[in-house]
C-alpha cells in the first residue's frame, strides 16, 4: 500500500495546488454548476406549482400524509453525518489520514442540511406561516408545542446546522488568511481579509484554536448522534406500526453514517477530478473512507436485521403486517432494492483490487447512496400505507412527478451549493496537510534514523 | 413571565386528562363540569349514510370529485366502513355485513395533540380534542399518528375549486363555522358550534347543561338513532348511563370487565390498547345465530 | 294588508331582493291597498328573525316519494340544512342522507333558469303562449300527460286541467315503485299498502324489501327496525333473515341473509309454509293443497337455499310470534312477481300477523289530493299511443323516462314523434332535451304544495286506524332565480288559458292552496271561530295536518285459489347470467344524481363512489377470469353497457348486479357521464298479471373488455378485512350478551 | 525610549526553536522573552508552546459558561413558556412536561457551548485583529516567523541572534 500522501511535497506546493482549485477547475467544473442549476430549477417549478395549487399535487393523501419530502428530509440530514464523522470523531482519534479530505466533507454537511432545511419548508401545507413553528415572544401568546418531536427535529437541525457552519468557519480561519496572502485583488481579496479576522499563525491564535477546536468536536459529535436520533424520534415516538422501534435511533444514526460516508466516496472522486487534487485525494486515503464505509455498512446491516427480528418476534400484529408489507406488498421492489444495495452492494468494498478503483467505487458509492434514500423512503411510506387501521390501508399511493421533481431538485441545490464553496473556499485543509505532510515525513525521518540505530546496534 | 405562575403550573397540571376528577376546577374562563362523549350501537346502525351526509351538511365539508376520492383525499369526517365476517375461506356473508362509523375518537391521550409542532390542536376544557386551523401550519404529524386515521388535511383550496361550491351551491355553507382553506388539517368537531351554543344558552339561563340541549348532526339525523351524544360528567345524561352499564370506563385503557370471562356486556372502544382513551364507546353488533 | 302584518312569506320575498325591496304583491292573497303598505327595509326584521340565531320552517322532502317531514333551517335569508321534523310520525325527527341533500337539488347550479323553447330561453308568455297555440290545434284526447307520483292539491289541481283539456290520458309513471306489490297486497290483504309493524315483530323475514334503504318509507321503517333491534322491549331483539340474491343494505343487516337464486321467492316462501305444516302450524285446507307439493327438500333444490335451513326458518317462525314477512322489489321483479310476492303474503296469513304486525291503513278523507302512485305498465300505454301517434301534444313532469325506460322500448323515438313536448323540468335531464319547451321549476324548498304520504305511518298512541295525514310544502327562502315557477303556478296558468273565469281569483298557486286550505279549515283540524289568518299560520308551523282518516281494514283471511305460482323462467346458455339492477338507497331511480353529496357519499356495501359498478360474486368472477377493476361489457339481448367490475361476496354466483341512476347524459355537472344506464340494456319483459317491467327478468352475459380501472371507493385493499385486529367491528352473537337491562 | 520590531523567518521549526531557546535564555537589555515574542507558524505546532515557554489556555471556561447557561435558558425559557403564556393543553400530558423539555435542552445546551467557545477563542486570541506591525505572507505558506520587540538598543543583539540561526530574512519596523 502507498502512502496516503507524498512526505516530500513542499508547503509552497500544498499552497499552490490548492488556490489553483480557486481559480481554474476542469471544464467539467462548469458543466455540472449549469446541469445543477437547471435540476433545481425544476425543483422550483414543482414548489411554484404546489404552493400555488396545494400540497394535493404531490399526490399526498389520507392516511398517506407524509411522502417523498419527508423521506428526502431524513436522506439529507443523514448525509451531513459523515462530515462530523471525519472531522470531529477522527479528529478525535488522531486519524491524520482525514485531513485531505475532511474539509469537502464538512461542507458537505453544511450544504445537506440546507437542502434538508428545504424539505421542511416544501412539506408544509402552510409554508408561508412557517415562523408559527419559531420560539419567539409574540402578540398571540402563542408559542410552538415544545412537546413535538417536530420542533425537537427543528431545534437540533438548527444547533446542528450552525454549530457545523462554525466548525466549518473555524477550520478554515488559516486556510482564509492564506489565501488573503495569495490573492490580491477583486471581491475574493476583501472576502478573505474580512473572512481571515486578522488571522497570523501566531503561538497565541494557535493555541487558543486548538483548544476551540478540540472543544467543538467534542460537542459536535454527541450533537450528531443526537440529531439524527431526534429524527429518528420523529417516527420512533409515534404509535405507527413500523416506527415505533426502540432500536430506531441507532439504526438511523447508522444509516446516516453510512450514507454520509458513501457520499463523501462520490464527492471524493468528482472533486479529485474536478479540480485536480489527484495529490491530495490519494487512492491509499480512498482505500482507508471505502473499508470505513463497509464497516458502517455491516453495522447498519446488522441494525436492520435487529429491527427485522424484534417485529418478527414481537406480539404487535400491525408492525409485523408493515414488515411483510415491505417483503411483498407494494413496495416490495423498492424495499428489496434498499435490501440490495445497503447491504449486498457494500461486499464489493471488499475487493481489495476495487477499493481503489475509481469507477467502481464512484458507481458502488452511488449505488449505495440509492439504496439509503430508498431505505428512507421505505421507512416513509409502508407505514403510511399499511398503518393500524385496516380500513385506511392505502396501497395505490404513488408520489406525483412534483414530489419526484422537487427531490430532484434538491440534488441540484445541494451540487449548487456545494460546487460555488469548492470554488470559492479551498476545499483541501492547506495547513492541515501541511500539518500531515510534517508528522509524516518527521515519522519516516525518526523510524529511518531508527532503523539505521539499530542497525549500528547490530554491527 | 413569573416564577409562581411557573412552579403553579408545574404542579396544576401534572396531571390532566384522564383522571378520576372532574376537569380543572381552577380553569379560569371555563369551569368544566363537561366531557362530551358518544355511545355508538352498532346493533342499531344500518350503514346508510345518512350521518355523513349529515356531517357534509353541517360542517361544510367540500365534495372532492372522482378525480381527488381516487387519491384518497376525500374530506368525510363521518365515515362508514363496511366490514366482512371472515374465515379461512374469505368472506363470509351469511350475517351480513359489519358497518362501523368511524370520526374523530376525541381522545382524552391524544395522539396527534402532542406531536403538532404549532400547538394547533389541544385539548379542550370539555375533553374535546379541537384543531385551530389558522395556526395549523400543515405538517401533517398529527395525521401521521392517529392510529384511527380520522384527521383529513385540505390538499386543494377548495372553496376556489372548480365545482366543489359552485355558485350558488355556497349559498348552502354553515356560517356557524369556517371553510377551511388550503394546507390546514380538519376533522370531526363534535360539532363543537352547536354544543358551544347549547352551552352559552344554558349559562344565559343560569342551569348547567342538560341531557338534550345538543344534539351532533350525525346524531340528529340517524334514522336508526344509533347514536348517542352528550356529557359524560353528567349521570342523568343517556350517554354517561350507558357507558356505566357497559362498564367503560374513560380512563382505563383495559376495562376491568375484559379481565372477568364471559361478561354480557357489549361496549367497547376501538384500540383502546393503544392508550389514547377514546370518548366514543361503540356497542357490539349482535347477531342471532338461530337461523 | 295591515301594516303590522308584515309576516314571514313577505319576509322571505325581501330578502330575496337584497335589503331594499318592499313588499309587493305577487305573493297570493296580498294586494296592495292604497295607503295601507309601508316600505319596509331589511333592517326591520320580524321580531322572529335574530341575526345569527337560525329560523326553522317545516316542510315536506321532495326527494323521494316517503314524503318525510322536515325541518328547514334558515339563516339570514338561507336554508342551510334540512332536518327532521320530530313531530313527524314518519320520520320523527330523522332525515336519511338522500333528504338532506334535497338542499344541494335547491342549490344547484344546473338549474334551468328560464323556460327553454327549441333551446332558445323565452318568457313565460312567450312560452304559455306556444302551449296554448299547439292545444288549441289538437283535440283532448291527443293530449298526454305523463307524471311521476302525485299527491295534495298539486294533484287537485292536476285532474282539474286534465278535465278542462278533456283528456283522459294521465300517465303517472314511477321508475322504481312498488307498483307490483300493490296489486299482491290489495289481493292479499284487501288494501294495496297496509301499515307494516316492524317494531312489533320478533322476527322479520323479508323477501329482497330493501326497508333500510329504498323501499317505500325507509326512514320510517330505519326508526321501527332501531326499536325491533332493542333488547328492552317486551319481544326481546328481534331477528331479521333477507332473502334475497343481491345483498342490499338490508340485507347486510340481517341476522342471516340468504342468498336465493333470482326469481325462485316465492317457491321458498311456499316451502317454508310447507315446513310449518309440518311443524304442527294448522294450515287451512287449500293453503296446505297449494303447498303440499313444495315440500323443503325439493324447494331447496330449486332455490339454492339447503333445506335444513328452510326448516330452521319454519322453527324460528314458528316459536316466534308474531312475526312480519315483507315481499319487496327483488322478489317481485319477474315475470311471476305478483305470484312471488302472493306467495309471500300467504305466510303472514299462515302466520296470523295480519292485523298485528301488518295493520290497516287509513286513507284520506278527499280523494282529490290522495296519492296518485306511479307504475311502469302505465309508461307502456304512453309509449304504445306514441308509436301509434295517437298524442300530438305531451307534457312531462316528475319524470324522466328517456332515461328510465328500457332501451328496447324506443321510447326516445316514440317520444319525438309527437308534435310537441313540453317537459316540466328542474334540470336538463335527457327527456327535457328531447322536449321542444322546457318549462323551469321552482325547487321543493322554493315551492308550495301539499303531500299526501302513500305509506301512512301513525304517530304514537293516536288513534291509528283512521289516522291519516297531510303535510306542507313550503318556501324555505326567496326563490333564487325569478324565471322558475312552480308546477302549481303553472298548472294554474295553463287553467287560466282554459277556464279564465273560473281561476281569475288565484292569483297563483298560492292563493289558491290558501284558499282550498281555510276553506276547509274545519276538516283539517281548525273551529269555524278560528282567524283565518293564524289558523293559516299555525297549520303551517306545524307543517304536518293530521287528517281523520278513511279506516281501512285488512283481510283476515287469504285464499289460495290465486296463487299459480310458475316455474321461474330458466337460463339462456347465450345469456347465463341474472341481471339484478340494484336501487340504492341514494341514488334510487337517478332523480338525484347531480347532487353531489350523494354521488360522494359511499354506496354502503361496496364503498363505490362516482361511478357505477358490476357486482360479479368472486366464484363467478373466478371463472371468467376477472378481476376487480375489469372494465367489463354486460351484454344483454337489447344492448349492452360497460362498466367496472366489483367483486362482491352478497351476490348469488348465477346473478350479477348494476345500481340504477347512473349514467346520465344530461341533468348536470356532477350526473352527466358518471357510470352507465343499466335501464337501457333492460329486455321488454312484463310482469304477468300487472305489466310491469320485470326489471330481474334480463339474462345477461359478461366479457372483459381488456382495460382495468382502480375502482374509486371507499375501502381499501384488504377490502372488508379486519387484518386480525381484534377490536374494531366487533360482532357477537346474541346468546353472548345480555340485551334485556340495557340502557 | 521608542521600540522596535523584527521579524525574522525560519526555514523549519528546529532553527525557530533554537532561536527562540536562545532569546529567552539571553539577557538582553529592554527585551523581555516573555512578552516580547511571539511565534507565528503556518501550521499548528504544539511544540512552539513548549519552546516558547507554557502559557495557560481559558478557552474551556468559556464552553463551561456558555453551555452551563445555554441549558439553562433553554430549560428556563421553555418551561417558562409554556407555563406563562397560552397553556397548550394536551390530553394525558402535563403542561409543563419534562421529557421534551430535556431533549431542548440538551441541544441548547450545545449550541450554547458552540457558541461562547467560538467567542471565547475569538476574544482569547485577540481576533478579529488588525495586521500586526510586521508580517510575511511567507508565515503563511512554509516559513516560522518569529517577532519582538524590543527597546532601540536591543536591536543589533536581536539581530545577531537571528542571523545566527541562519534567519532567511529580517525584517524591521518602528514601534507604534
Amino acid at each position: 500500500m502507498g502512502k496516503d500522501i507524498r512526505e516530500d511535497i513542499a508547503w509552497a506546493q500544498i499552497n499552490k495546488d490548492v488556490l489553483k482549485s480557486l481559480e481554474s477547475p476542469r471544464k467539467a467544473y462548469w458543466v455540472i454548476l449549469l446541469v445543477a442549476l437547471l435540476v433545481f430549477g425544476v425543483g422550483v417549478g414543482c414548489e411554484v406549482y404546489q404552493y400555488n395549487m396545494g400540497m394535493g399535487v404531490a399526490n399526498l393523501d389520507n392516511p398517506h400524509v407524509w411522502g417523498l419530502y419527508i423521506a428526502s428530509f431524513i436522506f439529507w440530514i443523514g448525509m451531513s453525518h459523515s462530515g462530523t464523522l471525519l472531522s470531529a470523531i477522527l479528529h478525535l482519534m488522531h486519524a491524520d489520514w482525514r485531513k485531505p479530505i475532511y474539509r469537502f466533507a464538512e461542507a458537505m454537511t453544511t450544504f445537506s442540511l440546507l437542502t434538508a432545511a428545504l424539505f421542511v419548508a416544501v412539506h408544509l401545507g402552510r409554508v408561508w406561516q412557517i415562523y408559527y413553528a419559531l420560539p419567539y415572544p409574540n402578540e398571540r401568546w402563542a408559542w410552538p408545542n415544545f412537546q413535538s418531536p417536530l420542533l425537537w427535529d427543528a431545534m437540533a437541525v438548527f444547533t446542528y446546522l450552525s454549530s457545523s457552519m462554525i466548525f466549518l468557519y473555524v477550520g478554515m480561519i488559516p486556510d482564509l488568511a492564506i489565501c488573503r496572502d495569495n490573492i490580491h485583488q477583486g471581491w475574493r481579496k476583501k472576502v478573505y481579509t474580512i473572512l481571515a479576522l486578522g488571522w497570523e499563525g501566531t503561538d497565541r491564535q494557535w493555541r487558543n484554536f486548538r483548544m476551540t477546536y478540540l472543544t467543538v468536536a467534542c460537542f459536535l459529535i454527541p450533537l450528531a448522534v443526537s440529531v439524527h436520533s431526534i429524527v429518528a424520534g420523529d417516527f420512533a415516538m409515534s404509535q405507527q406500526p413500523g416506527w415505533h422501534v426502540t432500536s430506531f435511533p441507532p439504526y438511523f444514526v447508522a444509516g446516516a453514517l453510512y450514507s454520509g460516508c458513501a457520499a463523501i466516496i462520490s464527492l471524493f472522486v468528482i472533486l479529485r477530478y474536478v479540480f485536480r487534487f489527484e495529490e491530495y485525494m490519494t487512492l491509499p486515503i480512498l482505500k482507508k473512507i471505502v473499508r470505513l464505509t463497509f464497516a458502517i455498512a455491516m453495522v447498519w446491516t446488522y441494525l436492520n436485521c435487529i429491527e427485522f427480528a424484534s417485529v418478527w418476534y414481537s406480539h404487535d400484529e400491525a408492525a409485523k403486517g408493515v414488515l411483510i408489507q415491505k417483503a411483498i406488498g407494494p413496495y416490495a421492489p423498492f424495499w428489496w432494492a434498499m435490501i440490495f444495495c445497503g447491504s449486498v452492494v457494500p461486499f464489493a468494498m471488499m475487493v481489495k483490487k476495487w477499493q481503489t478503483n475509481i469507477p467502481i467505487m464512484f458507481a458502488v458509492s452511488l449505488l449505495l447512496n440509492l439504496g439509503m434514500f430508498l431505505e428512507r423512503w421505505m421507512i416513509v411510506s409502508p407505514t403510511f400505507s399499511h398503518g393500524i387501521y385496516p380500513w385506511t390501508f392505502d396501497h395505490d399511493q404513488w408520489p406525483s412527478m412534483v414530489q419526484w421533481g422537487m427531490v430532484f431538485g434538491s440534488f441540484g441545490w445541494f451540487t449548487l451549493l456545494f460546487l460555488v464553496f469548492c470554488k470559492v473556499f479551498p476545499s483541501v485543509s492547506m495547513y492541515e496537510v501541511k500539518e500531515m505532510v510534517y508528522h509524516r515525513s518527521l515519522q519516516s525521518k525518526k523510524e529511518a534514523a531508527g532503523e539505521e540505530l539499530a542497525v549500528k546496534g547490530a554491527n | 413571565m413569573s416564577v409562581s405562575n411557573l412552579l403553579e403550573n408545574w404542579s396544576k397540571f401534572r396531571h390532566t386528562h384522564p383522571v378520576e376528577d372532574k376537569g380543572h376546577p381552577d380553569w379560569e374562563a371555563y369551569p368544566s363540569d363537561i366531557k362530551w362523549a358518544m355511545a355508538i350501537d352498532l346493533d342499531a346502525c344500518t350503514g346508510c349514510n345518512a350521518c355523513s351526509v349529515a356531517c357534509y351538511a353541517e360542517n361544510n365539508l367540500p365534495v372532492v370529485g372522482k378525480e381527488k376520492y381516487s387519491h384518497g383525499q376525500a374530506m368525510h369526517w363521518m365515515r362508514i366502513e363496511r366490514y366482512w365476517d371472515e374465515s379461512e375461506s374469505g368472506f363470509e356473508v351469511d350475517q351480513g355485513a359489519r358497518f362501523l362509523p368511524m370520526m374523530c375518537q376525541q381522545c382524552e391521550a391524544a395522539p396527534c395533540e402532542t406531536v403538532c409542532p404549532v400547538g394547533a390542536t389541544n385539548h379542550t376544557e370539555d375533553g374535546l380534542n379541537s384543531q385551530i386551523y389558522n395556526r395549523c401550519i400543515g405538517s401533517r404529524y398529527c395525521s401521521a399518528n392517529c392510529p384511527y386515521k380520522v384527521r383529513y388535511f385540505n390538499w386543494y383550496d377548495y372553496p376556489t375549486t372548480k365545482d366543489v361550491w359552485p355558485s350558488p351551491m355556497n349559498e348552502q355553507l354553515n356560517p356557524d363555522l369556517s371553510v377551511r382553506s388550503k394546507g390546514v388539517m380538519e376533522k370531526c368537531t363534535f360539532c363543537k358550534q352547536r354544543t358551544y351554543v347549547a352551552r352559552n344558552n344554558a349559562k344565559t339561563e343560569g342551569r348547567p347543561v342538560q341531557d338534550g340541549d345538543v344534539q351532533t348532526a350525525c346524531q340528529e339525523a340517524c334514522p336508526a338513532g344509533a347514536i348517542t351524544f352528550g356529557n359524560l360528567y353528567d349521570p342523568e345524561s343517556k350517554v354517561a348511563q350507558k357507558w356505566q352499564h357497559q362498564q367503560v370506563e374513560l380512563t382505563k385503557e383495559k376495562q376491568d370487565k375484559d379481565k372477568t370471562e364471559g361478561n354480557r356486556l357489549r361496549g367497547y372502544r376501538i384500540l383502546e390498547e393503544l392508550r389514547p382513551y377514546p370518548s366514543v364507546m361503540y356497542l357490539e353488533r349482535v347477531r342471532e345465530s338461530a337461523v | 294588508m295591515k301594516e303590522n302584518d308584515f309576516n314571514r312569506r313577505d319576509f322571505l320575498k325581501v330578502l330575496g331582493w337584497g335589503g331594499t325591496a318592499v313588499a309587493l304583491s305577487g305573493c297570493g292573497n296580498t294586494s296592495i291597498q292604497d295607503g295601507q303598505e309601508i316600505v319596509t327595509s331589511y333592517v326591520t326584521l320580524p321580531s322572529y328573525v335574530i341575526p345569527s340565531i337560525a329560523n326553522y320552517f317545516n316542510s315536506t322532502c321532495a326527494q323521494c316519494d316517503a314524503g318525510c317531514n322536515i325541518m328547514g333551517r334558515v339563516r339570514e335569508g338561507r336554508v342551510l340544512k334540512a332536518e327532521g321534523n320530530p313531530n313527524s310520525p314518519i320520520n320523527r325527527g330523522k332525515m336519511c342522507g338522500l333528504g338532506q341533500s334535497g338542499v344541494q337539488a335547491h342549490y344547484n347550479p344546473d338549474r334551468i333558469r328560464q323556460p327553454l323553447l327549441k333551446g332558445q330561453a323565452v318568457t313565460w308568455e312567450a312560452a304559455l303562449g306556444a302551449i296554448n297555440d299547439k292545444l288549441n290545434g289538437v283535440k283532448g284526447e291527443q293530449v298526454a300527460f305523463l307524471t311521476g307520483g302525485m299527491s295534495g292539491h298539486v294533484q287537485a289541481l292536476f285532474g282539474n286541467y286534465m278535465d278542462a283539456l278533456g283528456s283522459k290520458n294521465h300517465f303517472s309513471y314511477e321508475a322504481i315503485s312498488p307498483a307490483v306489490l300493490r296489486v299482491a297486497n290489495k289481493k292479499a290483504y284487501g288494501m294495496a299498502m297496509p301499515r307494516y309493524r316492524i317494531d312489533k315483530a320478533r322476527v322479520v323475514v323479508s323477501f329482497g324489501a330493501d326497508f333500510l334503504g329504498a323501499w317505500v318509507s325507509p326512514v320510517n321503517f330505519a326508526q321501527q327496525y332501531a326499536q325491533f333491534r332493542k333488547g328492552t322491549r317486551p319481544e326481546g331483539r328481534g331477528v331479521l333473515v333477507q332473502v334475497e340474491p343481491k345483498m342490499t343494505l338490508t340485507g347486510a343487516n340481517a341476522d342471516s341473509w340468504i342468498g336465493i337464486r333470482p326469481g325462485t321467492e316465492g317457491m321458498l316462501a311456499l316451502g317454508v309454509i310447507n315446513a310449518l305444516g309440518s311443524a304442527g302450524i294448522k294450515l287451512p285446507a287449500d293453503i296446505a293443497a297449494a303447498v303440499k307439493d313444495y315440500t323443503p327438500e325439493r324447494v331447496g333444490v330449486n332455490t339454492g337455499v339447503p333445506f335444513e335451513r328452510i326448516n330452521k326458518l319454519a322453527t324460528l317462525l314458528k316459536e316466534r310470534s308474531p312475526s312480519l314477512v315483507l315481499a319487496g322489489d327483488a322478489a317481485e321483479g319477474y315475470v311471476n312477481g305478483s305470484q312471488n310476492a302472493l306467495a309471500i303474503a300467504m305466510l303472514n296469513h299462515v302466520l296470523g300477523n295480519v292485523g298485528k304486525t301488518v295493520e290497516a291503513a287509513a286513507s284520506v278523507p278527499f280523494p282529490q289530493i290522495a296519492p296518485t302512485v306511479g307504475s311502469r305498465s302505465s309508461l307502456n300505454k304512453l309509449n304504445d299511443g306514441l308509436a301509434a301517434g295517437k298524442y300530438k301534444v305531451v307534457f312531462s313532469y316528475g319524470a324522466n323516462p328517456v332515461f328510465s325506460a328500457p332501451a328496447a322500448m324506443k321510447f326516445k323515438d316514440n317520444f319525438v314523434k309527437a308534435d310537441f313536448k313540453v317537459a316540466f323540468a328542474q334540470y336538463l335531464d335527457e327527456t327535457a332535451q328531447a322536449a321542444d319547451l322546457v318549462l323551469p321549476l321552482d325547487s321543493a324548498m322554493e315551492d308550495w304544495g301539499t303531500v299526501v304520504p302513500e305509506y301512512m305511518a301513525a304517530p304514537e298512541g293516536s288513534d291509528a286506524d283512521t289516522y291519516a295525514q297531510m303535510s306542507f310544502r313550503q318556501p324555505l327562502m326567496q326563490k333564487l332565480y325569478p324565471d322558475t315557477r312552480g308546477v302549481g303556478d303553472i298548472l294554474l296558468a295553463l287553467l287560466k288559458q282554459r277556464k279564465a273565469d273560473e281561476y281569475k281569483d288565484f292569483e297563483d298557486f298560492y292563493s289558491y292552496l290558501h284558499n282550498a286550505v281555510l276553506k276547509n279549515k274545519v276538516a283539517l283540524g281548525g273551529k269555524t271561530t278560528d282567524d283565518d289568518d293564524i289558523f293559516w299560520d299555525e297549520t303551517l308551523s306545524k307543517g304536518i295536518v293530521p287528517l281523520k282518516g278513511v279506516a281501512g281494514s285488512v283481510s283476515a283471511k287469504m285464499s289460495a285459489a290465486d296463487l299459480k305460482l310458475s316455474p321461474a323462467t330458466g337460463t339462456d346458455t347465450n345469456y347465463p347470467l341474472r341481471l339484478i339492477p340494484a336501487v340504492s338507497a341514494s341514488m334510487r331511480d337517478g332523480r338525484n344524481a347531480n347532487e353531489p353529496w350523494l354521488q360522494e357519499s359511499p354506496d354502503p356495501l361496496t364503498t363505490v363512489v362516482w361511478d357505477s359498478w358490476v357486482e360479479i360474486h368472486p366464484k363467478t368472477a373466478a371463472k371468467l377470469g376477472i378481476a376487480e377493476g375489469d372494465i367489463v361489457e354486460v351484454a344483454s339481448k337489447s344492448g349492452s353497457i360497460k362498466s367496472q367490475a366489483y367483486l362482491f361476496p352478497g351476490i348469488h354466483p348465477d346473478a350479477v348486479s348494476v345500481p340504477v341512476g347512473y349514467g346520465h347524459e344530461g341533468m348536470g355537472r356532477y350526473a352527466k357521464g358518471v357510470g352507465a344506464n343499466v335501464f337501457s340494456i333492460l329486455d321488454p319483459v312484463f310482469e304477468q298479471e300487472t305489466g310491469e317491467l320485470a326489471l330481474n327478468e334480463t339474462n345477461v352475459k359478461i366479457s372483459k373488455t381488456g382495460q382495468r380501472v382502480i375502482i374509486v371507493k371507499e375501502e381499501g385493499p384488504l377490502g372488508g378485512s379486519q387484518d386480525g385486529r381484534p377490536k374494531i367491528a366487533v360482532q357477537v352473537q346474541a346468546d353472548k350478551v345480555d340485551l334485556s337491562k340495557e340502557v | 525610549m521608542s521600540q522596535r520590531y523584527l521579524l525574522a523567518l525560519y526555514n523549519n521549526f528546529d532553527e525557530a526553536e533554537a532561536v527562540v531557546k536562545e532569546l529567552r535564555t539571553a539577557d538582553i537589555k529592554g527585551f523581555n522573552a516573555a512578552n516580547d515574542m511571539v511565534v507565528k507558524s503556518p501550521i499548528e505546532h504544539p511544540e512552539v508552546e513548549e519552546f516558547i515557554g507554557n502559557k495557560p489556555v481559558y478557552v474551556q471556561w468559556f464552553t463551561l459558561l456558555g453551555a452551563s447557561l445555554g441549558g439553562f435558558l433553554a430549560f428556563w425559557l421553555i418551561s417558562g413558556s409554556q407555563a406563562n403564556f397560552y397553556a397548550q393543553m394536551k390530553g394525558g400530558k402535563p403542561i409543563v412536561p419534562f421529557p421534551p423539555n430535556f431533549v431542548l435542552t440538551y441541544e441548547m445546551f450545545i449550541l450554547g457551548g458552540v457558541y461562547i467557545t467560538v467567542l471565547g477563542f475569538l476574544i482569547l486570541s485577540g481576533l478579529p485583529a488588525r495586521r500586526s506591525p510586521l508580517y510575511s505572507a511567507k508565515v503563511s505558506e512554509d516559513q516560522i516567523g518569529v517577532l519582538v520587540k524590543g527597546d532601540e538598543g536591543s536591536v543589533p543583539k536581536l539581530r545577531e541572534i537571528f542571523t545566527k540561526h541562519k534567519a532567511l530574512e529580517i525584517q524591521e519596523e518602528a514601534g507604534r
